[in-house]
């Protein structure tokens, strides 16, 4: 049967902070209620629900079961829950909307990244075994592969530095991002390693935020949105976990999303890269064949505002609004997840 | 309109409190294996894996299908993992059927697991939170408040949640893959089990489990060409509210009564009770069965322990609920869910073995989790909608 | 860090909490307890809570002591490590893994043909552990890196004690360190050190 | 190590501490029981009182609590249980009773000890008041009150559709 039409109608973030002292629900509730009131709905007008976030990372057992107290889930709603990034529970709604059940989604996300030491707990991600025991940092996990793709000449110190200037640059502009700066590439490459091969400003800030996306079909959207932004492709892949089992310096799951979401039929104007590490930015470039004239992670990217589990939605986020405001035509939002981009979704959104 | 979906392969794991003898990736794959097996493909021919379970606490691995990616094969594949608490099992394979129903994969591989004698179940559901008010003990606590609303609302006697516990550890009996083989309980005896949480019993309460469940779901035109026997499944529903807010009915949640109501609704059921040959009822505590009879619309309000008491819900009675044993013999929480789902399937495929109920064309799976808040269900047939 | 404050009984004092405890900026507040007992003033303290402004916070700790089931075959695998031998399996495409895969990756086939092997490898890559995080397999400095046993295929994740960044490199040849005390599990093996310097 | 089969069990301990915040629409309430006062808070919007307030949200309205309310002292049980079974980390001695307890001026039940009465004689209805720690263990917490004792006023006859809330 022929796919539905659908699109991302609005979307609202909250901007990144530290150590912040609102409950989750009390940061979720205001970003859903500004989405509600700028797509111009109520929530009787939703059909279904779907919300991201990952216990570890919120600080919470069970941090979702209070997340439903933010979106008013009364009279009873039709809700669904992944513990991954609210990118993939977007990908949830996209499904629910093609079964023709419902036509208008409501897609959130959120993390308390700094309440706790994000980077031991990402890293619980690993192999119980073999590799979680050790108790690697991910930031670790991330430089072995930094390692192997200097080594292989993949990509240049210099060229992670450029991602970093670039990035921080960009964020100025960018009221949601965190951290901002306006180094050059070389006073970058000056600064001591924190994790040899990466320094400081390699790696993705963690911060405390939550995003949503309403998802709308066909005429609807439509109406809700002057140029709604249009999914014309998206599909996720994974590879294989074993660390040095597949090559670090590729990512043949983010190649075959990109390939099967239809990245290489036209040219891409913005993408929006999920790369926590400025290697894994060049990395996924490179993976998803995108040409030098494509405009990367104009928002600043996951590099200057990581909050964990909304990092990947808010890519969507800044993707669509780029559509909204015809500052773009074709753009990709990418989302990834695990260590050393073991999982990654790909999206191609098109405006009218 | 949406195609249609159909279950071509079951495959579970023996349940049990510690299988000390595989670790979490043995225990996905035996269930894994014998769904391949029971559809008679290999897992090349899988286009897409949905997992979900309950809290990572539970095993203290942080999103395990990442890692469980390597155990599946799953290399180049889509994998996608699903957490909505207790009724995950359910949801899980309700996600998995969203696929197929959308035209976006033909065949897909759904699991639900939990290897829970890794940690403490106990512990990972009841972590006390600061400024709190610790009172409770686990879900038992949380549960046997409500339990005696019903109690004192319907006007139950007192003797009702064994005599479901009673049936359900019997019918368990003649499940091989169910975690207690208890055989001879009789309802003096399970009166004489403690209590635990007053007004639940010691037998009436549900115990921890090692186990997996997995389903292989295929598109109409891929199930057709399938050899084996099948389940079609002819409507799915979820429904979610919030914990506790001022003036909530949580004796008969009206999350759970919208759910079944849609259920019906969609499956063209008119009166579930004559039309439903089976029910594969979420029961972690005895005393759910009554009021789920009520909830889903089978029972009329305050009439439904009259039904446990009947026999009517017995593997014989006029609507047998929980023949495999149900989450009473066996709890592995991330696959308690589609235990449910996937033991009406092998019901209408005719493939429940000791446990089957002859000429059952039609039956539900239902799942809940939370505080009673998190509902989602499945009807499942012989034959196509 | 010393407080003055009023002895008479049910005293409360204020004092600043360190950051890890309660997070950035807390104030924490002391309840203190005097009371005289044949001229000797017993103080009994509790921490009473903590705030960030006007917002309470605590911490909260969620840690559980895991006992983890294996399966017969990495249990094969991790009694020969106590044991101090290494032993790896042979995927389906031929290659070796070490520490041993359950189950081939790309084909899912359940592993079971096993290759021993010496104690000796290769660093396939590295990065700088500048600051040991407590629980890590060394205290002070160290790599981590990807160490591909000599005679296996696909490598381990683990520690090497080479003292400084400048003392190791891809290529550069480790053998194995055994811990005093094995009670099972990948520490056994409490690091790897360098051998003969950078290859 | 490993077992009589062969068959290893490996340790691994994961502890992760997390700094917890009790969100600034708890404060009153926190600050209230140190005062030894029970502070609710009233939905703009439905106008329910909660107490305690939880996670500052109305969940039906998805509505930031507004307006401190003064509740109780005393309250009704709208529901209970008689607990037997000893779990990890639990302080309190069994059997205890843990109930439902609507305080009067709240729209929904907080979960508290009942003591100072035999369990068989707790019932649903029953008037309750609570009895306080010593002043010098007081902190932002429930734990103040040690337990809720009966008051030995007539019964309150809940409506029996509010079930347990």
């Amino acid at each position: 049967m022929a796919l539905r039409d659908i699109a991302i109608v609005g979307t609202a973030q909250r901007p990144s902070e530290v150590n912040s002292t609102f409950t989750s629900v009390e940061i979720l509730l205001p970003v859903i209620q500004q989405l509600l009131d700028k797509v111009g709905i109520e929530r009787s007008d939703i059909g279904f629900w779907c919300h991201g976030s990952c216990d570890y990372m919120s600080g919470q057992p069970f941090s979702f079961v209070s997340a439903v107290d933010a979106i008013g889930a009364w009279p009873p709603i039709v809700e669904s829950h992944v513990e991954a990034d609210g990118a993939l529970a977007l990908y949830e709604a996209w499904v629910k909307i093609q079964t023709g059940e419902v036509d208008v989604a409501l897609v959130f996300s959120n993390g308390k990244t700094t309440s706790g030491p994000i980077d031991q707990i990402l890293s619980l991600q690993t192999d119980p075994y073999m590799v979680a025991p050790l108790k690697p940092g991910f930031d670790a996990l991330a430089a072995l592969q930094a390692r192997a793709c200097l080594d292989a000449g993949v990509v240049t110190e210099r060229q992670m530095a450029e991602v970093a200037s670039r990035s921080r640059r960009d964020a100025n502009n960018n009221a949601i991002a965190f951290t901002k700066g306006n180094e050059s590439v070389e006073e970058l490459l000056a600064m001591p390693y924190t994790m040899n091969p990466l320094r400081a400003h390699d790696c993705a800030t963690p911060v405390d935020g939550c995003n949503a996306v309403v998802l709308a079909a066909g005429d609807i959207a439509r109406r809700l949105a002057t140029r709604p932004a249009w999914i014309r492709g998206i599909d996720h892949r994974i590879d294989t976990q074993r660390l040095g089992a597949r090559s670090m310096t590729e990512s043949s799951s983010a190649a075959i999303a990109a390939q099967k979401a239809g990245v290489g039929k036209d040219r891409i104007d913005v993408a929006e890269l999920h790369a926590p590490y400025t290697h894994q930015e060049l990395l996924l470039r490179k993976a998803m064949g995108l040409s030098e004239s494509t405009h990367i992670n104009p928002s600043g990217g996951a590099l200057v505002a990581n909050p964990a589990m909304a990092a990947g939605l808010a890519r969507f986020a800044e993707a669509a609004e780029s559509i909204f405001a015809g500052s773009a035509d074709r753009v990709l939002a990418h989302c990834t997840s695990g260590p050393m981009l073991q999982q990654n979704l790909v999206c191609v959104m098109e405006g009218e | 309109m949406a195609e249609l979906c159909a279950v071509v392969g079951v495959g579970q794991t023996k349940h049990a409190a510690c299988r000390a003898d595989v670790s979490i990736a043995g225990l996905v794959r035996e269930a894994v294996d014998r769904a391949l097996a029971d559809a008679n493909i290999t897992i090349a021919d899988v286009d897409a894996i949905v997992i979900g379970k309950a809290p990572d606490s539970l095993e203290g691995v942080a999103m395990p299908e990442l890692w469980l990616a390597d155990a599946l094969a799953a290399h180049g594949k889509p994998v996608f993992r699903v957490h909505t608490a207790g009724s995950v099992g359910g949801s899980t394979a309700i996600v998995a059927a969203q696929h197929v129903m959308a035209g976006i994969h033909g065949t897909v591989l759904t699991i639900g697991f939990e290897k829970q004698s890794d940690g403490n179940a106990m512990w990972a559901l009841s972590v006390p939170i600061p400024f709190g008010m610790p009172v409770h003990a686990g879900a038992g606590g949380y549960f046997s408040p409500i339990v005696r609303g019903y109690i004192a609302r319907s006007g139950a006697p007192k003797h009702i949640g064994a005599m479901v516990a009673v049936k359900d550890r019997t019918n368990a009996c003649k499940n091989p893959y169910a975690h207690l083989h208890e055989p001879d309980w009789t309802l003096e005896k399970a009166l004489e089990t403690p209590m635990l949480w007053d007004p639940i019993r010691f037998i009436e309460t549900c115990p921890s489990s090692d186990g997996a469940m997995a389903l292989v779901l295929m598109s109409e035109e891929r199930a057709d060409k399938h050899a084996g026997r099948k389940a079609w499944v002819h409507a799915t529903s979820m429904r979610s509210e919030p914990t506790a807010f001022a003036g909530r009915e949580q004796v008969s949640p009206v999350a759970g009564e919208m759910c079944a109501a849609d259920l019906w609704r969609k499956g063209g059921i008119k009166n579930p009770a004559e039309e439903i040959d089976v029910v594969e009822m979420y029961v972690p505590f005895a005393w759910f069965e009554p009021m789920w009879l009520e909830n889903l619309g089978f029972a009329p309000r305050n009439e439904g322990w009259r039904w446990v008491e009947d026999g009517i819900t017995e593997m014989g009675g006029s609507l047998p609920v929980n023949p495999s044993g149900g989450v009473l013999s066996s709890n592995p929480i991330g696959a308690s869910g589609m235990l449910r789902f996937g033991e009406a399937a092998m019901q209408v495929m005719g493939k429940a073995g000791e446990h089957q109920i002859d000429g059952a064309k039609k039956a539900i799976g239902h799942a809940y989790g939370g505080g009673s808040q998190f509902f989602a269900m499945w009807l499942v047939s012989s034959t196509k909608p | 860090m010393t407080r003055h404050c009023d002895t008479s009984n049910n005293s409360s004092v204020k004092v600043e909490a360190s950051r890890e405890e309660f997070g950035a900026g807390s104030v924490v507040v002391m309840s203190i307890r005097c009371r005289w007992r044949d001229k000797k003033l017993v103080v009994s303290g509790t921490t009473s809570h903590a705030m960030v402004g006007d917002v309470f916070v605590a911490p909260l700790e969620v840690s559980y002591p895991y006992k983890r089931t294996v399966g017969t075959l990495l249990s094969r695998f991790f009694t020969s490590l106590s044991e101090c031998r290494l032993e790896g399996t042979r995927g389906s495409d031929g290659r070796v893994y070490f520490p041993p895969a359950e189950f081939d990756p790309v084909t899912g086939v359940q592993l079971t043909e096993w290759v021993s092997l010496s104690d000796t490898g290769t660093v396939s890559t590295w990065a700088w552990q500048s600051a040991p995080v407590e629980g890590q397999p060394l205290a002070h400095p160290f790599a981590w890196a990807l160490i591909t046993i000599d005679g296996a295929d696909v490598p381990m994740l683990h520690a090497v004690d080479a003292g400084s960044p400048d003392n190791i490199a891809t290529g550069t040849k480790v053998k194995v360190r055994w811990a005093e005390e094995r009670p099972g599990g990948v520490t056994d093996i409490a690091c790897f050190d360098v051998v003969g310097g950078v290859s | 190590m490993s077992e009589a089969d062969g068959l290893v069990r490996l340790r691994q301990p994961i502890g992760v501490t997390y700094n917890w915040s009790a969100g600034p629409n708890a404060t009153s309430h926190l600050a209230g029981l140190i005062a030894g006062k029970f502070i609710g808070k009233r939905c703009p919007s439905c106008a329910l009182v909660y107490f305690p307030p939880r996670n500052g949200v109305c969940p039906k309205c998805a509505k930031i609590l507004a307006g401190d309310v003064e509740v109780g002292p005393k309250g009704t049980i709208t529901t209970f249980c008689i607990v037997n079974v000893p779990f990890l980390g639990q302080k309190i001695k069994l059997p205890y009773v843990a109930a439902q307890i609507l305080l009067d001026g709240a729209d929904i039940s907080m979960q508290h000890l009942i003591q100072e009465c035999e369990a068989e004689d707790v019932r649903i209805g029953m008037r309750v008041e609570p009895v306080w720690k010593d002043k010098s263990e007081w902190g932002p917490s429930l734990e103040n009150i040690q337990h809720f004792r009966p008051t030995g006023e007539p019964d309150r006859v809940m409506g029996t559709e509010s079930g347990a809330s």
